[in-house]
């Protein structure tokens, strides 16, 4: 019946950048460049098409108080209804969603970038978001110490050893060799990590995603207007969003588990009518750091508690394994867009079910998972089940 | 733009800019502030909410009731812990920092802090302690507990 | 609430209440950036250093934009072509400013405003127009009576040798 | 964007919370938002429980001094474990948040949502204007070292011009506002003031003064939003949603007239479309305009065509919008008199229009009956508009 029970689906989407730096081009003209390709590929034209734009930024990645002014003019929003989620990008799609499945709006579009290589002090930014009485004041120095907590509380839970948390650098950083937005891809053995240093324990900076330029954007429609506007949609089958606690009580979380992405991950299958496991044919899942993935991929049932750092041995995530993880290379290949990262996952699961992944496209895949995280200190995260 | 980018870095500008202020003030609220003066004693306080017992207090429940402030006096675990090498910029630190969440043996949470154990000894589940500073260094705030240590 | 409650959550402080209560945090984490200007933007900073105002012009809507964008935010498409605009105009709006960003109390006020600039492409009395905000050397005089608003003005430059390729490159718009 | 024929749940706001608004509070920013939510649930005679997800606003992080602020307000906003999200239209997010509560409703994927704003401006030193430097233009603005207040007074200045109002005519809008704020129980700055007091207080930015000017304030403010099913449940009086509207004018705004709210009127004409209204000078009872300065209230009155342009300064003369005139405006004594924690200041607006429509607001209550009401924001540099057209 009508609105309420059409799909929603991506018709189009575009980026630019995943470069280390991008000292010639600004960040508003960047988003620029990603959205007018997004419009172009699925042949719109965003002043008269689009009913609704969300973009996706945070003031202090931005160095501007109210980086909402300037979404706009480069997404083509200026005088229509626009605006900003200070959050990741797959939760701009979250709200896309929802704004369509109102019925009201037939085209929303969606924008995230992430340029890090501005920012000069990006360690005293990530101390900006730690709870400024109990957690701040401490000499801790770097921050991402949260991942080496959450790290070691998981490979005693679950056994998993060092030497996996070093494969799951090893598989990504070889996958993302044939991804051309995979700056950080490096043929990589096993002996390489094992034998380098810690950064924070216990992983080294192979297993420690670093941080690229990046703007992507994504337009979405109703059931009707995506099959008007194009012939290879991608259906949101569903979308979840979840926070375990907050960045000022980080106490209250439970180590070595992400609850968050289980009940992101619930909430997804519950709106795309599953129980438990979707029986995916691939996944881009959080890996900024190595032991992330093993952990998203236990979280959001895609596999058994337990079983990830097994199946990983056996190669089962391996591109042409039984159950390919993160095919793109992962963030610890293309880096962390900030806000965006979570669009980049999507971008390689939309690329890679309409046959566009190129040099890394899997054969005969149909259903796909995206789960990422917002990054310390946070414990948000979110997850998008896809389909054609 | 779009088709006529320049790559001469020299047409090329950088601006430099900021986004802080003078300094900002964080008051300590409602049961932040029986915390710190309960660390200026020496003393830490949980919350406790029902039966369950909660550190650092923070006011509210997760149930959003309000707690109930009591003193902890039981011995500390560790939860989970890690090794800071490296700054953000991949430079090594001159020392290393252990961070590690201790918990009161019958609390369910507990507080992030630093550690002062020896590498070989640290495991999950081990016995911890914390140390004070001396009262007259003591400000009220978390670094009132220097570290915490094998008990 | 409301005619039902009459208390509302929530203690205040008096300003020395808040400095000397214990457990209170001091804190300014650095927050430094590079903001890179891009291609348009930068040329349009080298050409205030040369004494020139540069406007792009949208191939499909003809308005010229002042200062340039990359892209039209009306049409969505990229500009494609470099103006340069007169340096006169008229004022939109002017006022008196007596305190500083910091919001203290400043010596000698100041005034400020919007700039109408006089380039082509817009309709007459058109919502949108090209121009710039910056200082503006009349007499505050002129602010309060009303004489400035609609005021022609011109720019003033800054000595050739001081400027650097910044929008400080204007020194002010003073009457024409 | 088009009217859904489909749509079978209407969306309604049930419960309302709010903490005194304070120039400095002890409480941190997750408390604030606890006690507003606290109160919202108690009156909506709902516990955490019952909540399924979770809309936050606040503007600029560096208010509060807490980088990913949503993040940080996440478990004083009962988002433990729940569909959590921050919405961010700088100043218009106070009216927003309820906006983007809306679609989470219509959209069935939310049953029962908790909204909450939350603002603490005290914690930025030396003082927290001195943030608003970094809402400009990094290389085009910020090195003329611009105050907020700027804006506003060329704004005001270009009204005044265009519509011959003077300072006086404008002024009397921020004693009704102040005076409306005397029955507020969180109020602020409520006081009884006059014309002349306004003229002769601080010049800041001429022609702003002092009293021209909402406070620097903390606060915090809260809603409970159902679907219709749970709402005819909970209480015999809910609040309907009619409609809402947004709008995001281009960031240039010395490229723009400044006499007229455009991004206003846009977003009053996606709201009212959507709400059925075409009259809303007349079908509109009672409206919460956005007024952090007092000019601001008859610019965005005229934005949302309760009085034509150039007209509103002429009709506060009259007393056309006091709480017993033929179309009050901001009885709860707006921004002016309660105070401005931003987002919070908004969504105090909604609440206050919940309060009137169920005939709670007390001493506040306007003197004629009331069906339908409007409440607007406004954000960035002239930009956003967010408008809320709710009914009883």
């Amino acid at each position: 019946m009508g609105v309420l029970m059409s799909r929603v689906g991506i018709v189009g989407a575009g980026w630019y950048g995943f470069k280390p730096t991008t000292i010639d081009i600004s960040f508003q003209d960047m988003m620029f460049e990603s959205s007018a390709r997004a419009y172009s590929s699925a042949k719109i034209d965003p002043r008269y098409d689009v009913d609704a734009f969300v973009d996706c930024q945070e003031d202090m990645w931005e160095g501007i108080a109210i980086a909402d002014e300037f979404a706009p003019e480069p997404i083509g929003g200026a005088l229509r209804p626009t605006f900003t989620v200070a959050g990741d990008g797959l939760e701009g799609i979250a709200h896309a969603y929802m704004l369509i499945k109102t019925g009201h709006f037939n085209v929303v579009s969606v924008e995230s970038h992430g340029k890090p290589s501005e920012i000069k002090t990006l360690q005293d930014i990530y101390r900006f978001a730690l709870d400024p009485l109990h957690v701040r004041p401490l000499d801790y120095v770097n921050p991402l110490f949260y991942a080496g907590l959450d790290a070691v509380a998981y490979m005693k839970r679950t056994g998993a050893k060092r030497e996996h948390l070093a494969m799951v650098a090893v598989k990504n950083k070889n996958n993302g060799l044939s991804n051309e937005r995979a700056s950080f891809s490096t043929k990589l053995d096993l002996d390489y990590v094992l034998s380098s240093n810690y950064s924070i324990y216990p992983m080294t900076n192979y297993e420690i995603a670093p941080f690229s330029d990046a703007s992507i954007t994504f337009v979405l429609a109703n059931e009707e207007y995506a099959k008007k506007l194009t012939d290879n949609p991608v259906w949101i089958d569903g979308i979840g969003y979840s926070t375990e606690t907050g960045t000022g009580a980080t106490e209250w979380h439970e180590w070595g588990k992400m609850k968050s992405f289980r009940n992101a991950a619930i909430m997804a299958y519950k709106l795309a009518n599953l129980n438990g496991n979707p029986q995916v044919d691939f996944a881009e899942v959080e890996d900024r750091f190595s032991f992330m993935e093993l952990l998203a991929l236990e979280e959001t049932m895609l596999v058994k508690e337990s079983e990830a750092h097994k199946m990983l041995e056996k190669g089962d995530f391996n591109r042409d394994g039984y159950l390919p993880i993160n095919p793109s290379g992962g963030s610890l290949s293309m880096g962390i867009q900030l806000e965006a990262t979570g669009l980049s996952r999507l971008l390689e699961a939309y690329l890679q079910l309409t046959g566009k992944a190129g040099n890394h496209q899997l054969k005969n895949v149909r259903r796909g998972l995206v789960a990422s995280w917002r990054g310390v200190p946070t414990y948000t995260s979110m997850v998008a089940l896809l389909s054609v | 733009m779009s088709y006529d980018k320049r790559n001469r870095m020299e047409d090329l500008v950088i601006f430099p800019g900021e986004q802080e202020v003078e300094k900002y003030v964080y008051t300590p609220g409602i049961h932040g502030l029986e915390f710190a003066k309960g660390l200026k004693e020496g003393k830490i306080l949980g919350m406790k909410c029902h039966d369950k017992i909660y550190v650092p207090p923070k006011t509210f429940c997760p149930d959003f009731t309000q707690g109930e402030l009591v003193e902890i006096n039981d011995e500390w675990i560790l939860v989970s812990y890690t090794i800071v090498y490296q700054d953000m910029y991949k430079n090594n630190l001159s020392s290393p920092r252990i961070v590690g969440v201790v918990k009161p043996k019958n609390a369910e949470t507990g507080l992030i802090h630093l550690l002062n154990v020896p590498l070989d000894k640290l495991e999950i589940g081990i016995k911890l302690k914390p140390v004070f500073r001396p009262t007259n260094e003591r400000k009220g705030t978390i670094n009132d507990i220097k570290y915490f240590e094998l008990s | 609430m409301s005619s039902k409650i009459n208390k509302l959550p929530g203690i205040k402080l008096k300003e020395n209440e808040m400095y000397s209560l214990i457990g209170l945090v001091e804190d300014m984490p650095q927050a430094k950036y590079d903001f890179a200007a891009g291609t348009t933007i930068s040329k349009f900073l080298q050409g205030l250093k040369e004494g020139k105002i540069l406007g792009r012009k949208c191939p499909k809507c003809g308005r010229i934009f002042v200062p340039p964008r990359s892209y039209c935010e009306w049409c969505h498409v990229a500009t494609n072509e470099w103006v340069e605009v007169p340096q006169t105009g008229e004022i939109h709006t002017a006022v008196i400013t007596y305190i500083s960003t910091k919001r203290e109390k400043i010596e000698k006020p100041e005034v400020v405003g919007t700039i109408k600039l006089d380039v082509p492409g817009y309709r007459d009395g058109e919502y949108e127009f090209a121009g710039l905000f910056h200082k503006i050397c009349v007499d505050p005089q002129d602010v309060i009576s009303g004489k400035a608003i609609g005021m022609k003005v011109k720019v003033k430059w800054k000595p050739k040798e001081e400027r650097t390729g910044s929008i400080l490159d204007i020194e002010c718009f003073e009457p024409l | 964007m088009r009217s859904n024929i489909f749509m079978k749940d209407r969306v309604a706001i049930v419960g309302a919370g709010l903490t005194t608004f304070m120039r400095r509070a002890l409480e941190t920013p997750r408390e604030l938002a606890w006690e507003a939510a606290k109160m919202a649930l108690d009156s909506a005679g709902l516990t955490l429980k019952d909540i399924d997800c979770v809309v936050i606003g606040s503007a600029p992080d560096t208010f509060d001094g807490m980088h990913f602020k949503g993040e940080y307000l996440a478990d004083g906003s009962g988002a433990i474990n729940k569909p959590m999200t921050r919405v961010y239209v700088g100043g218009g997010t106070g009216v927003f948040v309820p906006e983007s509560a809306y679609w989470h409703i219509a959209s069935g994927v939310c049953k029962k949502v908790l909204v909450i704003a939350e603002e603490k401006m005290s914690p930025a030193h030396p003082h927290p204007q001195y943030v608003f430097k970094y809402i400009w233009d990094p290389i085009i603005e910020r090195p003329l070292g611009p105050n907020l207040i700027w804006i506003f007074a060329m704004e005001m200045r270009r009204y005044m011009a265009k519509c011959g109002a003077k300072k006086e005519d404008i002024a009397l809008v921020s004693v009704k506002n102040k005076r409306n704020a005397l029955d507020h129980p969180a109020a602020l700055t409520a006081a009884n003031i006059t014309v002349d007091d306004v003229l002769k207080s601080e010049t800041l930015v001429w022609p702003v003064n002092l009293l021209d000017v909402s406070p620097v304030t903390d606060g915090a403010a809260a809603l409970v939003m159902t679907s219709e099913n749970v709402a005819r449940e909970i209480t015999d009086t809910p609040v309907w949603v009619d409609g809402i509207g947004f709008t995001l004018e281009n960031q240039h705004w010395y490229n723009r007239e400044l006499a007229f709210p455009r991004y206003l009127n846009h977003a009053a004409r996606m709201a009212y479309k959507m709400a059925g209204i075409e009259r809303p000078w007349k079908e509109i009872d009672v409206a919460e305009p956005y007024d952090p300065f007092d000019y601001k209230e008859l610019h965005h009155i005229e934005g949302l065509m309760l009085a034509r342009p150039c007209e509103a300064w002429k009709l506060v003369k009259e007393g056309y919008f006091n709480r017993d005139g033929e179309l009050p405006t901001s009885p709860s004594g707006g921004l002016l008199g309660v105070g401005n924690p931003i987002a919070a200041a908004g969504t105090m607006k909604v609440a206050e229009l919940f309060w009137q429509l169920r005939y709670e607001a007390g001493k506040r209550q306007v003197k004629k009956p009331v069906h339908k009401a409007v409440a607007n924001a406004w954000g960035d540099l002239m930009q956003a508009g967010t408008v809320i057209v709710l009914s009883n």
